[in-house]
């Protein structure tokens, strides 16, 4: 008769002989089923779906003798009773006093002690819906599966960066250790001389021969352009960059490369 | 110098670019696929073809709030949840409860949380949420103590399959018709 | 009761799995996916199927050591990383002072460089602005061996908003000496 009351269970082939842990039920339900309320608006709602009755239309007298005794529940089993519990208590209780108290006739709806609450509950209930549903909804990570399949990363190298301030804290370094700068001084005016010959040497590089006039717009160009233009060709000339030649006086002057031939 | 020459290949280089990319793709970052200039009609007429493409396939072709992205056909969801049987844990009702009044009543504050959902706001639930990148604050409201106010991100709304806060299940849904006060 | 009927629903299921998986799927990863029972030649079979399908397209399926993915085949890899372009580097204090003394001293031989910073200059620095075309060469000096003459371009001064050289910030402001710090 022993092999009767055996259990005969296999799993992953081993004999079965025990209950499994997660089949046993804690004897304190209760406190699980309370914890399971996410505050006094929730336990409110659960009382008033439990007995199928209009949100708008709450008996509450019976609402708050209920209420009353699953916090006494809460209590008598040393459930830690939230503050929140208990000033829904102190709501509820002063909901009903004020219901109790003879009505004057010309006291509108509004003015029923139960709006607010009924009003808080039913924030609370389309939150409560809502929450339900966002919980629901497919998301990424868990029903919701993202192409990501793979390649090759190659970094197409971006251009470092360079700012004005990076230039100029360039040049102040270049500066702090050329000892024999003095003699470098250059200033603001001589850089767009210095730009001009950078010009200037670019076109000699394309026509070879220009004209001393064709250097210079009359039109286009304001006085201090074609000063800054003028300084350029000396300068060019001072460092025997190019060469300036005229065949008789007043006839023109023609600018070359100087070829040191 | 056009580097590429006709349709299938942009629709090409777009899928490839979609098909590896984590995170969906904004109109901007598709046209940077191009040396060339994309004009943005044409950029939505070529993702309108290629959504078209793949229509009997996979996978779809989806925008979301930041941008597109292709994800599986939800009939693969059940065999793809095979891959990682370690689910991500649920979020518990607190969290959630959090979740949806911030994303229908944004912008709120804790107290405003506090206050529709009648009990304190665990600091743990909001540190879920911002962890998950789901919420963030976007400012302060001038009372005493200028309180921060939370609202939901777009990587919520990509992760939901939204587009916008629009696109949520309207909240009338949840609300019961207001019947006039039976006293 | 086998839930998937034919080989092409057999071959969709791997193929959203592969295109979603971040990581590459083992065969075994791929048995997973399936409820029943999936022989390995099965599965490979299958999986060359595959990669026989998609033969002409964006991705490649490919075996690497961890197990098998699709990638983006390479002709796409310039497209791609346009999406992520690498963190920029910072150009080295030899490259930064050699611009400076081009923007300020031009037109400048390597010998003139070579003269302000007081060292040798590295090829690989004038190839690096060269190729950013910042700066040319705008002429010879005519002096024994006739070195170019550097100057910066249009490029650069486009690059740094600038109108014209004449906006830099004027040496003046560098050529006093700094009062020392009294401490």
């Amino acid at each position: 008769m022993q092999t009767l009351v055996t259990i005969d269970a296999r799993i992953h082939g081993e004999a079965f002989t025990e209950l499994p842990h997660d089949l046993y039920i804690p004897p304190d339900a209760l406190e699980v089923y309370l914890e399971a309320f996410e505050g006094p608006l929730d336990l409110l709602l659960y009382l008033i779906r439990k007995h199928n009755l209009n949100i708008l239309d709450i008996p509450m007298a019976d609402l708050t003798r209920q209420y009353m005794q699953y916090v006494e529940k809460m209590h008598a089993i040393k459930l830690e009773l939230a503050g929140d519990y208990l000033l829904m208590s102190a709501v509820l209780i002063e909901i009903k006093s004020r219901m109790l108290l003879p009505k004057p006739a010309e006291i509108e709806s509004e003015d029923d002690p139960r709006a607010e609450l009924v009003r808080r509950l039913m924030e609370y209930e389309a939150i409560k819906l809502a929450a339900q549903r966002l919980d629901e909804m497919p998301k990424v990570g868990e029903d919701i599966s993202v192409a990501s399949a793979y390649y090759q990363h190659m970094s197409e190298t971006k251009s470092p960066e360079v700012s004005l301030d990076d230039l100029a804290e360039a040049w102040r370094n270049v500066l702090k250790r050329a000892s024999n700068f003095q003699h470098h001084k250059v200033g603001k005016a001589e850089l767009s001389v210095r730009e001009h010959m950078s010009i200037i040497l670019r076109r000699l590089k394309v026509d070879n021969l220009l004209e001393f006039s064709q250097l210079f717009d009359m039109v286009q160009d304001g006085i201090p352009k074609l000063v800054v233009c003028f300084l350029a060709i000396l300068e060019l000339a001072r460092e025997g960059l190019l060469r300036m030649t005229q065949q008789a006086p007043f006839s023109p002057i023609y600018i070359q490369i100087n070829n040191h031939e | 110098m056009s580097e590429t020459k006709n349709i299938t290949e942009l629709k090409n280089v777009l899928e490839a670019a979609l098909l590896t990319s984590h995170e969906p793709l904004s109109l901007e970052d598709m046209t940077r696929l191009f040396a060339d200039r994309m004009e943005r009609t044409t950029l939505r007429m070529l993702l309108d073809e290629l959504k078209q493409d793949w229509a009997q396939r996979t996978m779809e072709l989806v925008q979301v709030a930041t941008g597109f992205r292709f994800q599986a056909r939800v009939e693969y969801a059940t065999f793809l949840a095979r891959l990682n049987p370690e689910k991500q844990a649920k979020y518990s009702r607190a969290v959630m409860e959090t979740l949806a009044i911030i994303a229908y009543r944004q912008p709120v504050t804790r107290g405003d949380i506090e206050e529709i959902r009648g009990v304190a706001v665990n600091p743990n639930v909001m540190r879920q949420l911002l962890e998950r990148d789901w919420i963030d604050v976007v400012g302060q409201r001038e009372v005493p103590g200028r309180p921060s106010l939370y609202a939901t991100t777009k990587h919520f709304l990509d992760d939901l399959n939204l587009r916008s806060l629009a696109e949520l299940p309207p909240m009338e849904d949840f609300t019961q018709q207001e019947p006039p006060l039976n006293i």
